[in-house]
């Protein structure tokens, strides 16, 4: 029960990347695959968050004369950072969608690669 | 097993109470993730999500004050307005399928 | 109790991951990411990550909702309905989830105080007892980021630029460009609106 | 004694606001159609936050000792009553112009078609400035669309 208790948040992280994979690989529209791309980076952030937490800890905001103990704030930084770089991240995805839809007219995978091999020049 | 880790002694029966909060939300917070994922329109999805949020927002202050650091609510306020955003924008994109247009007074009333 | 609130909100997160791949509306799923956001922000919270909640509730709930709303206006609303699943996919997919759930099974457990990510003496230990003597601010959180590791956040303030100037550079100059070139190869022609495209008509 | 109130009135704050919430949950689940649901939403947006949020300040003047946190509770109560009910209008609103027609007491839809829903949403500027009810707008596009109908069954049979 203890062992279940305390790997649950990482085996929900897994389902949660497994989630984002599946999208990445089987779906062929363009926007799901980024939306599988935020819900992967989501895990990403979850597996260090969990790793920072620490039993009977508060949030790591120094308070004076008080004997607490704080979670790590080193992985609460590194994600910080990945947030805003993952929201970069898609943005430009995205953009590129969009350039994709004008030129093609489509974002499912399979019918750009249709078109491509229909002309080879372009 | 489920300890109220408690920084700060709050004495039991406080907890308590905050607790039974606690328990009540993440039973509202389920319902209303069913009826997210069951939703038969998108409208239905959408005030599932809205009201989702809602309850996060709650879940947040109760919680703050249930570990005795009530000095998170920032966050919570935060969340009530980036939820109310959320949905207006998801509203004005189903209603003119666009998000910056500003010209549609004209024709459409 | 916390680790109760954990364990109910990251089942949450799992079933609406499930849900994000079981829709087929484009709009449903993104409207679902924005409540895998929420629910993710909250239990950051509860997971003592102040900071990172309050980040992910304005940039992945907010921000990160509108860019795919926009995107959408741009592109069609649905995926193609397709026959079947690739059961290639879901098995490479299992295989892999079974293996790393194997490989967690040596991993510390949720909250142990003795893991090495609380114990070791540089990287934890010492940014919460020196930070506030050493630094200054109370949050922890700020003196690491901006002053123990400010290039790291150099390096991402460099990369949102980067990003930013990217998506100007895709999408900015589109608008201009159908009047710069000839009208027979314009690329910057949008596809003429199919009115079943309009949300108003397949919600 | 003063610790007794402020416990007793906090319980029964919360216990009220833990019923607004939990049966806003349950009429979401079980009503049938979009407008009750968003109905038994509003409950829950509103009910539940006030008592809850009412505890939450007793609680932090009285046992916290901290008029900062009174202050953040009393601004996220105030902005949830500004924005649920707002949202919620604009829910509805949108609903109703994306033509989701609701349904009537015996379960069947009280409009002909989701053309009429929209129109419906459409003619509240018309409202204002004529004073026109819904009901006769609507009655009047429907003879409107009739005398069409017939007109082109006459064309059809001038041909």
């Amino acid at each position: 029960m203890s062992q279940l208790i305390g790997l649950y948040s990482y085996w929900i992280v897994i389902v949660l990347m497994m989630a984002g994979l599946y999208i990445m690989i089987a779906r062929y529209n363009l926007v799901k695959k980024i939306i599988g791309l935020s819900l992967f980076q989501t895990s990403i952030f979850y597996l260090y968050i969990t790793m920072s937490k620490i039993e009977g800890g508060t949030a790591p905001i120094l308070v004076e004369d008080a004997d607490y103990v704080y979670s790590n704030p080193l992985p609460h930084v590194l994600i910080l950072t990945a947030i805003v770089v993952g929201v970069a991240t898609s943005a430009v995805a995205l953009a590129l969608i969009v350039r994709i839809y004008e030129s093609y007219g489509t974002i499912e995978e399979d019918e750009l690669k249709a078109i491509e091999a229909a002309e080879p020049d372009a | 097993m489920f300890a109220t880790s408690n920084p700060i002694c709050i004495s039991d029966e406080i907890a308590d109470m905050f607790i039974a909060v606690t328990i009540a939300l993440l039973i509202t917070m389920a319902l209303t993730l069913a009826r997210a994922l069951l939703g038969p329109t998108l409208f239905d999805r959408l005030l599932a999500v809205n009201s989702f949020g809602t309850k996060t927002v709650l879940l947040i202050a109760v919680h703050g004050f249930m570990t005795g650091r009530p000095d998170f609510l920032d966050i919570a306020l935060v969340y009530s307005l980036i939820n109310f955003i959320g949905t207006i924008a998801v509203l004005k994109f189903f209603e003119y399928d666009d998000l910056g247009s500003g010209a549609y007074q004209e024709d459409d009333f | 109790m916390d680790t109760l609130i954990v364990l109910v909100l990251l089942t949450f997160l799992a079933i609406t991951a499930i849900g994000i791949i079981v829709l087929r509306d484009l709009l449903g799923a993104v409207i679902l990411l924005g409540l895998y956001s929420l629910t993710a922000a909250g239990a950051f919270v509860v997971m003592d990550a102040v900071d990172v909640a309050f980040t992910e509730a304005a940039v992945g709930a907010g921000i990160s909702t509108i860019l795919f709303l926009g995107a959408l206006s741009f592109t069609k609303h649905e995926q193609k309905p397709r026959g079947h699943d690739s059961w290639v996919a879901l098995i490479f997919v299992v295989v892999t989830g079974g293996l790393l759930i194997y490989g967690t099974l040596d991993m510390p457990h949720y909250g142990s105080p003795d893991s090495p990510s609380q114990t070791h003496p540089e990287l934890a230990v010492r940014y919460v007892q020196e930070s506030g003597s050493e630094v200054g601010p109370p949050n922890i959180v700020t003196s690491v980021l901006a002053s123990y590791r400010g290039y790291d956040t150099l390096g991402e303030t460099v990369v949102v630029f980067a990003a930013g100037v990217a998506v100007l550079s895709l999408l900015g100059l589109r608008r201009r460009r159908p009047e710069d070139e000839a009208p027979e190869d314009a690329p910057g022609d949008i596809p003429a609106a199919d009115p079943q495209d309009n949300p108003r008509r397949n919600v | 004694m003063l610790d007794w109130l402020v416990w007793g009135v906090s319980w029964i704050l919360l216990l009220i606001g833990c019923v607004f919430v939990v049966t806003g949950a349950v009429g979401m689940i079980r009503m049938p159609d979009l407008y009750t649901r968003l109905h038994a939403a509003s409950v829950t947006d509103t009910g539940g936050a006030i008592f809850i949020s009412l505890a939450l300040i007793l609680q932090s003047v009285f046992v916290f000792g901290s008029a900062m946190a009174a202050i953040k509770v009393l601004l996220i109560m105030f902005f949830t009553l500004f924005t649920a009910p707002t949202a919620s209008h604009a829910l509805a609103k949108t609903a109703l112009l994306c033509g989701q027609v609701p349904l009537g007491v015996d379960g069947k839809p009280i409009l002909d078609s989701p053309e009429e829903a929209t129109l419906l949403a459409r003619s509240r500027s018309v409202d204002y400035k004529s004073g026109q009810d819904a009901v006769e707008i609507l009655e009047e596009t429907r003879r409107h669309k009739r005398e069409r109908v017939q007109g082109q069954d006459d064309d059809g049979d001038d041909d």
